[in-house]
C-alpha cells in the first residue's frame, strides 16, 4: 500500500491505479494509519521521522483525490485540515505573542502518536505469535466434575426479626372481614315486610314505623334496619307502587300506598 | 532420564529432528503423559504409537509413565484396553466442593426467635400463648442448632418449665449490644415496619391445627424437655 | 512424610481424619496434583486451600508440585494468582486431534485486546486515542464474549467511564504468568510509550465516520456502559 501521490498528469492507466490506491484508502483503518503507513515510506526510524514530509505527503494525497473527484471520509479531510494548519505553524517563524502549543509540541505528538500505534501493532503481532491454549499447549482434556456438596445455612436480618415480633403483638388489631348476619337487616328483608304491611296503610305513615320489632334497642341492628327500609321504600316508589314525603331536613320520611289510576 | 546405554547414541543424534529414529524414552514418556493428560477420551497403545513420531513405543513409554505416577496423586489406569490418567481413588473427597447455601429463616422460626429474644427468659408456653399457635420442636431444634438460643434457668412454678434466652451468637448476627437494643414496637410502628394487613393466622388459639404445630404443644413440651 | 518427633503421634492418630493437623506436605502435593489435574481451569491458591484439609499449605506444595513436573510433559504453570496443568508447548505437534478451532480475530480485534493488555486499565476513549479510530461495540463485545477482556474500575474523571482490563482467561491462554510478563513490556515502558500523554489542543481525535464505526463514539459508549 506504498503510495507517492506526486503525480500532476494523468494518464487512463495512472488514472486506474490511483483510483485502486484510494479504494484501498478504505483498508486503512483511519488517518492515523493511513500515516503511519506513509511514515514507513520514508525508510526511518520512526523517531527521525520527518512530520513535515509528512503533511506535505499527505496534502498531496488528499489533493489528487480530489482530482480524482474520490471522496474521503470526513475525519481523513479533518486530518488534512489540521495537517495544514500543522504545516504552516512548522515552515512560519513562531510567534513569540501566540498562546498554546508551539508547531514543534504538535509535530511531536503526532509523531509519538505513530510510533505508538506502530508499537501496539508489534506487541500485537508478538502476542499472537504466543504459544496459545487450544493451538500449542492444551488443557485437561477429561476434567473431572467437582461434586457440588451443599450446606444451607439460614439466616434472618433484624428487620426479618422486628417484623415478625411487630406482626404478632399488631396481630388482635386485625381481624379477617366477617360480616355480622344477625345484626345486618337486607333490604329484600325490609322490602319483604313494607310489602306485607303497606297495603293496610292508606294514609302517610313514618317509615320508621316499618322497622322490624326488636330491631330498636341495640343501634348497630337500628341503623341497619332504618337504611334497609329506606333503601326498600325507595325501591317501592320506582316501582310506583308508593309515595314518599319529607316535609324538611331531618324530618320523619313519610310513605303511602300509591294508588294506580287502573285500580 | 533412562540410563539404558542404547538411549545414549539416540540422543547423540538429536532424535526429534529425525524422521527415522525414535525419539529417546524419556521423550516418548514425555509424549505420553501429554496425549493422554490432554485426550477427553482413554487413549489406545495404538492409537498413542499412531500420534507419536515413527518408531516411538508407546507400550514401553506407558510404563515407565505408570510407575513414575505411582503413589502419585493421580494415577495411570487401564480402562478396557485403553489409558487415561486418573485421580488417586484415595483424594476423591477432593473433588467435592463444599458450598454454602443461605436460606431465610422460615417465619414460625423468626416468630419464634422474635418472641424470645424481646421476652426472655421465655417459656414454650410463654411463646405458645403469645404466637397464638403452638410452636413446633423442628423450630425450636432449629434456633438451638444455629446457636441463637439456649436454654435459660428452669422457672420456678409448678412444672419447673425451662426457658429460653438468646445467645451472644445471636446478638452477634444481629449486630446488637444486648437484647435490650431491640426497638420496642412504638419504635417499629413510627418506623413503619407495622404490616398493615390482616395476619392470615386466624383465631389466636394455641395448638389447634396451624401449620407450624406438627404435634399439641403439651406433648411437644414433655417430649423436649422431660429429663 | 516428615521426620519430625512430633509428627509421629500425628501419623499414629491418622492424621487425614483429624481436623486439627494437616496432613505432611508429600501428600498436600498429591491433593494438589489431583486438585489441578482434574480442573480444565486454573484453580487459585485460595480454592485450593478451601477445598485441602484444614490447616494445608498449597503455596508451599505448589512450590514442591512444579518442580517435579519441571521438564515433564504436562507443566504446572501459574496463571495469574491461580495454578493449572498445561501440556509442555513443544509437544503441541502432537495434539492435532485436540486442537480446537478458535474464531479468528479481526485486526481490530487484536489491535484493541493488545492495547486493553498493554494499557490496562484503558478507557474506551483511550483505545480510540491509540488506534486512531474508533472502537467499533463489536470489536469489544467480541473480545468480552470470549471473556479475555472484562470491565474495570470506572476512572475517576469526569463522566466517570469503564475501564476494561484482561482476564485470567486471556493470561491462560496465552500462557502468561501475570500481565506483567506481557512480551516487550518492559521495552515499551522504557520507550514512554505507555504513558498516557495528553494531546495537544487541536490534534484530531478519533471517532468521526470511520469504518470500524458503526456509531459515533459518544453514543456506542453511552448505549453501551450506561447503568
Amino acid at each position: 500500500m506504498s503510495d507517492t501521490p506526486d503525480l500532476v498528469e494523468f494518464s487512463v492507466t495512472d488514472r486506474l491505479a490511483a483510483e485502486a490506491l484510494v479504494v484501498d484508502v478504505d483498508g486503512f483503518e483511519g488517518p492515523l494509519d493511513l500515516l503511519l503507513n506513509m511514515a514507513r515510506t520514508q525508510k526511518v526510524d520512526l523517531r527521525k521521522i520527518s512530520i513535515l514530509q509528512l503533511a506535505r505527503q499527505y496534502l498531496g494525497f488528499v489533493e489528487k483525490a480530489k482530482t480524482l473527484r474520490i471522496e474521503l471520509a470526513a475525519d481523513y479531510l479533518v486530518m488534512a485540515a489540521w495537517l495544514a494548519f500543522l504545516k504552516s505553524r512548522l515552515l512560519l517563524p513562531p510567534d513569540p505573542t501566540e498562546e498554546g502549543p508551539s508547531g514543534e509540541d504538535l509535530a511531536a505528538h503526532l509523531a509519538f502518536q505513530l510510533e505508538r500505534l506502530q508499537a501496539m501493532r508489534d506487541v500485537a503481532a508478538r502476542l499472537m505469535g504466543r504459544d496459545q491454549l487450544g493451538r500449542d499447549f492444551f488443557a485437561r482434556g477429561l476434567p473431572e466434575q467437582v461434586e457440588q456438596v451443599r450446606q444451607v445455612k439460614y439466616t434472618a436480618t433484624l428487620l426479618d426479626l422486628m417484623q415478625g415480633y411487630a406482626r404478632i403483638r399488631t396481630r388482635d388489631e386485625f381481624r379477617p372481614f366477617v360480616l355480622d348476619r344477625d345484626r345486618v337487616f337486607t333490604m329484600e328483608q325490609a322490602l319483604e315486610r313494607i310489602r306485607g304491611l303497606i297495603g293496610f296503610a292508606g294514609a302517610w305513615t313514618d317509615i320508621q314505623s316499618y322497622l322490624p320489632d326488636g330491631w330498636f334497642e341495640d343501634p348497630v341492628r337500628w341503623r341497619s334496619a332504618t337504611a334497609a327500609t329506606f333503601a326498600a321504600s325507595l325501591e317501592l316508589v320506582k316501582e310506583g307502587k308508593a309515595e314518599l314525603k319529607q316535609s324538611g331536613t331531618f324530618e320523619p320520611i313519610m310513605m303511602r300506598r300509591k294508588e294506580r289510576r287502573d285500580d | 532420564m533412562t540410563e539404558t546405554p542404547e538411549a545414549a547414541p539416540v540422543e547423540d543424534r538429536a532424535p526429534r529432528d529425525s524422521l527415522f529414529e525414535a525419539p529417546p524414552i524419556a521423550e516418548q514418556e514425555r509424549m505420553v503423559e501429554a496425549i493422554l493428560f490432554a485426550s477427553a477420551v482413554p487413549v489406545t497403545v495404538k492409537e498413542l504409537n499412531d500420534r507419536m513420531p515413527h518408531g516411538c513405543d508407546a507400550a514401553e513409554a506407558l510404563v515407565y509413565l505408570r510407575k513414575r505416577y505411582d503413589g502419585r496423586g493421580v494415577q495411570v489406569v487401564r480402562v478396557g484396553d485403553a489409558w487415561a490418567i486418573r485421580t488417586a481413588p484415595d483424594l476423591g473427597f477432593l473433588m467435592q466442593r463444599e458450598t454454602v447455601e443461605t436460606r431465610k429463616l422460615s417465619r414460625a422460626a423468626v416468630e419464634t426467635l422474635a418472641i424470645i429474644a424481646y421476652h426472655q427468659p421465655v417459656t414454650r408456653a410463654e411463646i405458645e400463648e403469645i404466637r397464638g399457635v403452638s410452636v413446633s420442636r423442628g423450630t425450636v431444634d432449629q434456633l438451638l442448632e444455629m446457636e441463637w438460643i439456649r436454654f435459660g434457668r428452669r422457672r420456678m412454678t409448678p412444672g419447673r418449665p425451662v426457658t429460653f434466652v438468646v445467645t451472644q451468637g445471636f446478638l452477634d448476627h444481629f449486630g446488637l449490644e444486648s437484647a435490650r437494643d431491640l426497638p420496642g414496637l412504638a419504635d417499629l410502628r413510627a418506623a413503619g415496619l407495622l404490616e398493615s394487613r390482616p395476619s392470615p393466622l386466624g383465631v389466636p388459639q394455641a395448638g389447634e391445627g396451624d401449620v407450624d404445630a406438627e404435634e399439641g404443644p403439651e406433648e411437644g413440651q414433655s417430649e423436649l424437655f422431660e429429663d
